[in-house]
């Protein structure tokens, strides 16, 4: 899915085409009708990231589908960028805020999978460690207490930071889902750790290769 | 025609590091006296006079805040 | 309170002797007779403004042409057949094979960054990407090379933090990796820094966009953001002439950057390039319209018409002679034929960018522009883009040249046992300018794109062009700056080809093959002889280089008046050298990896220290004379390296620059995380050996299944290589056999806290 | 102990491209009668009786805003 601003779009349609999958470029302004199975809403700065990231994205036409289809148990992955839009359209609970060090970073981050019951981690391991980017200025998750608790009594914490606290998320979080896990939010970015080339690791595969492996089980 | 002013701030709860930067600033610009700093965003809307309060709450409440992390007020 | 009114040809012609502000706006009384000359009457308040900042030094190199000619008369025979686009165009282009090409150039942005430095730092990058667009390319990654006063001074923590989170803001929000630059102090930059920014993009070779307006008839089309009376400062002078005491009219200091609205532009750009819609493209840069519009019509069948009333303000209260000089960020200017017109607004929709109409291009070889249907400007288009005036400015050694390079600080106190170059050693790589510059880089996004393959803190950066599917060939481009001050202030003929020669260095140690050359070039007052003498000879020692090198300079930017007060900046040509890699699977790293491997220095080690980091660090002292040159030297080293990556005979290789031998194995072992084990050759001195700076030399990490393959080939060719060491992961030390020992942990630590400490 | 407003807005010649994107968005909303949007910054200190105006200028032109391309106004 393209907004005006996404940056990373071509990488995650890079990271599906190498999962082996057939990646489909979406445009926000078309609700859309395509037949698609799963949907990656990519990192960037969507509008600028003005106002507040994704703000402005999540009201784009497209969003109503990915809204309809996301409570109809269709997998969505937001990324970075992705992830705050989702988080904006209260597909997910919470908020991200500025990093409490009020710098952009982008570093090789470690993490660790928490949870492989959604169908964007099914392949990886409970508690494999991995190493993808992370890049954001905007990426320490907030919520209330309740909604903390809630999200860990339920195992909706898709990933957690290893190491230092890159960006002050509240309880190291760096990804978690909604209820029915088909909607996942990540900070760090997975789509750039797909090729020995270009990334700190081949780790950030698994995510697109787990949802193909979802969409073709269920088949 | 008017200015509407909407004032957005973090709920109290939400850690705010924008507005803790500012406080050890102020320290070590030796200010003495400031307990605490909040950082939030300030609008200034130009309005025409047809828009009645609801659609002002509105466009508060779905854009200019989260409502998840952010209280505002509005002054017409 | 008198109301503006505005300046038409007709007035001009009612009123010839009226007085103008031309000295306010910088035009010399001999520039003003001439522009009267030109057009056989007293310009309008509209030609005034246009002719001053054409005319400016910015714009018309009036003190640098006659220098700069040297670029273009010495382009090596053999790279005439790459340039597709020589200097003179917004970006030259070279021909990179398998039907691509790649655009790239330098540009400063000094001035405004030192005002503000997030803004002005941003809309460095921001002017930079949108030249290489507007040569038909999709922007692919950026550069940054920096320089302020000393690192502990309270303004350089007031600008430094901007400026990165300038450069980081703006180009992580288009999209662009970063992938490399440079980080350096000096006092003399203390109230004047220097943020040079660089952008690479590439293009199908034959889809090159010029800017020219061809085909009377055709639609000149202004297009994204609008105007505002941003970087008007002189056009003030022109308003306010007929505004008197109106205090109202209130006009931005500084110019803040759209990322969001320049994104949407290259998008709606690349789409219009791919649908083939324009005859000609101009960025709007420094003298906004005016300098679209001349150039553009210059270049082309010669005239142009425009209804300057019909330009999208952002501020009502602009008058003519303000909206021609506005510097207003994310603008273009498109020429497009009639039958493409509305092809071309479909997609300016799409993006929602404002496209608006303002004129037509002619034949008549006159720029003519109505305001509210009265004639405010006819020119003939060529005076100002291309026949502005050129000056011969005298040129004079400065009087202190000579005495700078006689105190050549051989007398300076060198550390004498291990534990004073174990000290030594510590110090240099904590050292502001030799220090981990990951604060800096962390800010900025390297990965977007997905095809960086080499970024910060390599050697160059490198990005992938062509993907390739199980083993094909992926064809990449690598990207080097480097400039040093200080050896341009010993010898600025040399200090030039030092800086060429470090950049070409670092291209070829990552694998590439040096192709193009482009350069900032960052200077004094040109109107203070000693200036214009560091100039003129730096660029005859770039031009020289060049062409012994066999890379030509296919663009650049000349920023003058880099000064404080009268105090003229460390003259500081910053040389960007692109160069090509068939696959960039075959790329070196600089991180030493395998364990075992043999350490081998390439090039040969004298005792030379002017100049260098460890002077300046141990003793602040600057004399001498900078480290020798010899650019065949570079050329079979770079060949050398080339070939060894080819052939996948080293593990890894980093060249030598600033702070010498140790820092570079410092810096490889840190990256690797491997330690090594050093042996000082015999008859030389350990201090000299670890730190002294002398040109072409690298050292390399060979396997020892290629050792001997490796040096056949150095010997074969008459490349010194001499064994120096051997990795040792296990031990995770630098040990200097019979000298000292450092912990790789107490190495980073020393290397890393430093700008973290500072900043924050 | 008092709570003090400043609210920080850019110069009005000066490009607000955030203020802008929410113009836009608030038309692609469908909320008519919006002509300008400015977005700045709101901030709330809590501060001791003892600190003058003085020095609240001095904090709101130094930390808090940027004066070469912003205004601010303090609200005691
Ligand atoms: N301002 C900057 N922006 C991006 N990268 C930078 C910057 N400053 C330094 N770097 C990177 O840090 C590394 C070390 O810089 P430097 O020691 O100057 O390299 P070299 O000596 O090889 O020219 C290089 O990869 C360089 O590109
Ligand atoms: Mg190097």
């Amino acid at each position: 899915m393209t907004f005006p601003g996404s940056l990373d779009d071509r990488d995650a349609l890079r990271a599906v085409r190498l999962a082996g999958a057939e990646p489909v470029p979406l445009w926000h302004g078309e609700k859309w009708l395509s037949d698609v199975q799963a949907v990656v809403l990519p990192g960037g700065f969507s509008y600028g990231d003005y106002l507040r990231c994704g703000a402005i994205a999540r009201f784009s036409p497209a969003m109503e589908s990915i809204i309809d289809g996301a409570n109809k148990g269709m997998p969505v992955l937001g990324i970075c960028n992705g992830f705050q839009v989702l988080c904006e359209a209260h597909l997910l609970p919470g908020a991200l805020i500025r990093n409490d060090h009020r710098k952009f970073v982008c570093r090789d981050q470690r993490l660790r999978i928490e949870n492989v019951d959604t169908p964007w981690t099914s392949l990886y391991r409970p508690g494999e460690e991995i190493l993808i980017p992370l890049k954001n200025g905007e990426g320490g998750y907030v919520a209330d207490h309740r909604t903390l608790d809630e999200l860990e009594g339920e195992g909706r914490v898709v990933a957690r930071y290893l190491g230092d606290n890159p960006n002050g998320s509240y309880r190291d979080i760096a990804g978690i889902s909604n209820k029915a896990g088909n909607v996942v939010g990540l900070m760090p970015h997975p789509e750039h750790a797909i090729e020995d080339l270009t990334g700190p690791s081949t780790d950030g595969l698994t995510f697109f290769a787990s949802v193909l492996t979802s969409l073709v089980g269920q088949a | 025609m008017a200015r509407v002013v909407v004032d957005v701030v973090m709920k109290p709860e939400i850690l705010d590091p924008q507005g803790q930067a500012i406080l050890n600033a102020l320290g070590r610009l030796g200010v003495a006296g400031v307990s605490s700093v909040r950082q939030g965003k300030h609008f200034e809307l130009e309005v025409d006079d047809s828009v009645d309060d609801g659609t002002l709450a509105h466009v508060a409440d779905t854009l200019l805040a989260n409502p998840v992390i952010e209280d505002f007020t509005i002054r017409r | 309170m008198s109301e503006y009114v505005v300046d038409t040809i007709e007035a001009a012609a009612a009123d010839p002797d009226a007085e103008q502000p031309f000295k306010q706006l910088g035009l010399a009384p001999e520039e003003y007779q001439r522009i009267k000359d030109i057009l056989g009457r007293r310009p309008t308040g509209s030609e005034l403004a246009m002719y001053s900042v054409m005319w400016s030094e910015h714009c018309s190199y009036k003190s640098s042409k006659v220098h700069l000619r040297q670029f273009g008369d010495k382009v090596p025979a053999a790279a005439k057949d790459i340039l597709l686009v020589g200097m003179g165009e917004n970006a030259g282009v070279v021909d990179v094979g398998q039907g691509l090409a790649v655009t790239f150039k330098i540009e400063s942005h000094n001035h405004p960054s030192y005002v503000e430095p997030h803004q002005g730092a941003a809309t460095g990058v921001g002017g930079i990407v949108r030249d290489i667009l507007t040569m038909g390319a999709r922007p692919v990654a950026v550069m940054d090379a920096l320089r302020f006063g000393p690192a502990d001074a309270p303004d350089t923590a007031r600008v430094l933090p901007g400026v990165v989170a300038g450069v980081g803001g703006y180009g992580n929000c288009l999209g662009l990796p970063n992938i490399g630059g440079e980080l350096s102090f000096d006092r003399s930059y203390l109230g004047n820094p220097l943020v040079n920014a660089l952008c690479v993009g590439v293009l199908p070779a034959d889809g090159i966009k010029l800017a020219k307006a061809d085909g009377p008839g055709s639609h000149v089309v202004l297009f994204g953001a609008r105007t505002g009376g941003d970087g008007i400062g002189g056009a003030s002078v022109l308003a306010s002439a007929s505004f008197e005491a109106e205090g109202e009219r209130k006009r931005p200091a500084v110019q803040v950057g759209d990322p969001f609205a320049e994104k949407v532009l290259i998008e709606c750009c690349l789409e219009i390039f791919g649908a083939d819609l324009v005859t000609g493209i101009q960025d709007l840069g420094a003298a906004g319209l005016s300098c679209a519009t001349t150039e553009l019509a210059a270049a082309g069948t010669g005239g142009m018409d425009v209804d300057l009333d019909r330009a999208p303000l952002r501020d009502e209260t602009l008058v003519p002679e303000e909206i021609l000089m506005s510097e207003s960020q994310e603008r273009m200017m498109a020429v497009v034929a009639p039958d493409k017109l509305e092809a071309f607004m479909a997609i300016c929709a799409k993006w929602e960018v404002t496209a608006t109409v303002i004129g037509t291009v002619t034949d008549t070889g006159r720029l003519v522009m109505r305001w509210h249907g009265e004639t405010i400007v006819d020119v003939p288009p060529r005076t100002l883009a291309h026949e502005g005036p050129v000056y011969e400015r005298p040129i004079r050694r400065p009087y202190d040249q000579d005495a700078l390079n006689g105190e050549h600080g051989n007398g300076l106190p060198r550390p004498k046992n291990g534990e004073q170059l174990r000290a030594t050693a510590l110090k240099l790589v904590g050292s502001p300018n030799l220090a981990d510059k990951s604060w800096v880089t962390d800010q900025y996004d390297r990965y977007v794109l997905g095809n960086t393959v080499l970024a910060q803190p390599e050697d160059s950066g490198m990005i992938r062009l062509v993907e390739a599917a199980d083993g094909g060939r992926q064809l990449g481009i690598a990207l080097a700056v480097d400039g040093n001050g200080r050896y341009t202030r010993l010898d600025p003929y040399a200090g030039a080809q030092l800086a060429l020669a470090e950049a070409y260095r670092n291209v070829a140690t990552t694998g590439a093959r040096p192709l193009a050359v482009t350069n900032c070039l960052n200077f004094g007052s040109p109107e203070d002889p000693a200036v214009m003498w560091q100039f003129a000879e730096a660029v005859r020692g770039l031009a020289d280089g060049c062409q012994q090198l066999g890379i030509p300079v296919t663009g650049g930017n000349v920023s003058f008046y880099n000064q404080t007060g009268t105090t003229a900046i460390l003259p500081t040509p910053v040389i960007g050298v692109l160069g090509v890699i068939d696959d960039v699977e075959r790329r070196t790293s600089q991180a030493f990896v395998g364990d075992g491997a043999q350490l081998y220095l390439l090039g040969d080690t004298a005792d030379e220290f002017g100049g260098s980091e460890w002077a300046d660090v141990a003793h602040g002292f600057l004399g001498g004379r900078p480290p020798k040159v010899d650019l065949a030297r570079e050329q079979l080293l770079a060949d050398i390296l080339i070939n060894a990556s080819r052939d996948g005979l080293i593990d890894a290789a980093h060249d030598l620059s600033d702070g010498g031998l140790f820092q570079a194995v410092a810096e490889s072992c840190l990256r690797g995380d491997a330690g090594v084990r050093l042996i000082v050759p015999e008859g030389i001195d350990p201090f000299v050996f670890l730190f002294a700076e002398s040109a072409g030399r690298a050292v390399v990490a060979v396997p020892r299944s290629e050792e001997v393959r490796f040096t056949d080939m150095c010997t074969a060719r008459g490349l010194p290589a001499q064994r120096i060491g051997v990795l040792d992961i296990l031990e995770s030390a630098i040990e200097v056999q019979g000298q000292f020992r450092i912990p790789l942990s107490e190495l980073r630590v020393a290397w890393s806290r430093t700008l973290p400490e500072l900043f924050g």
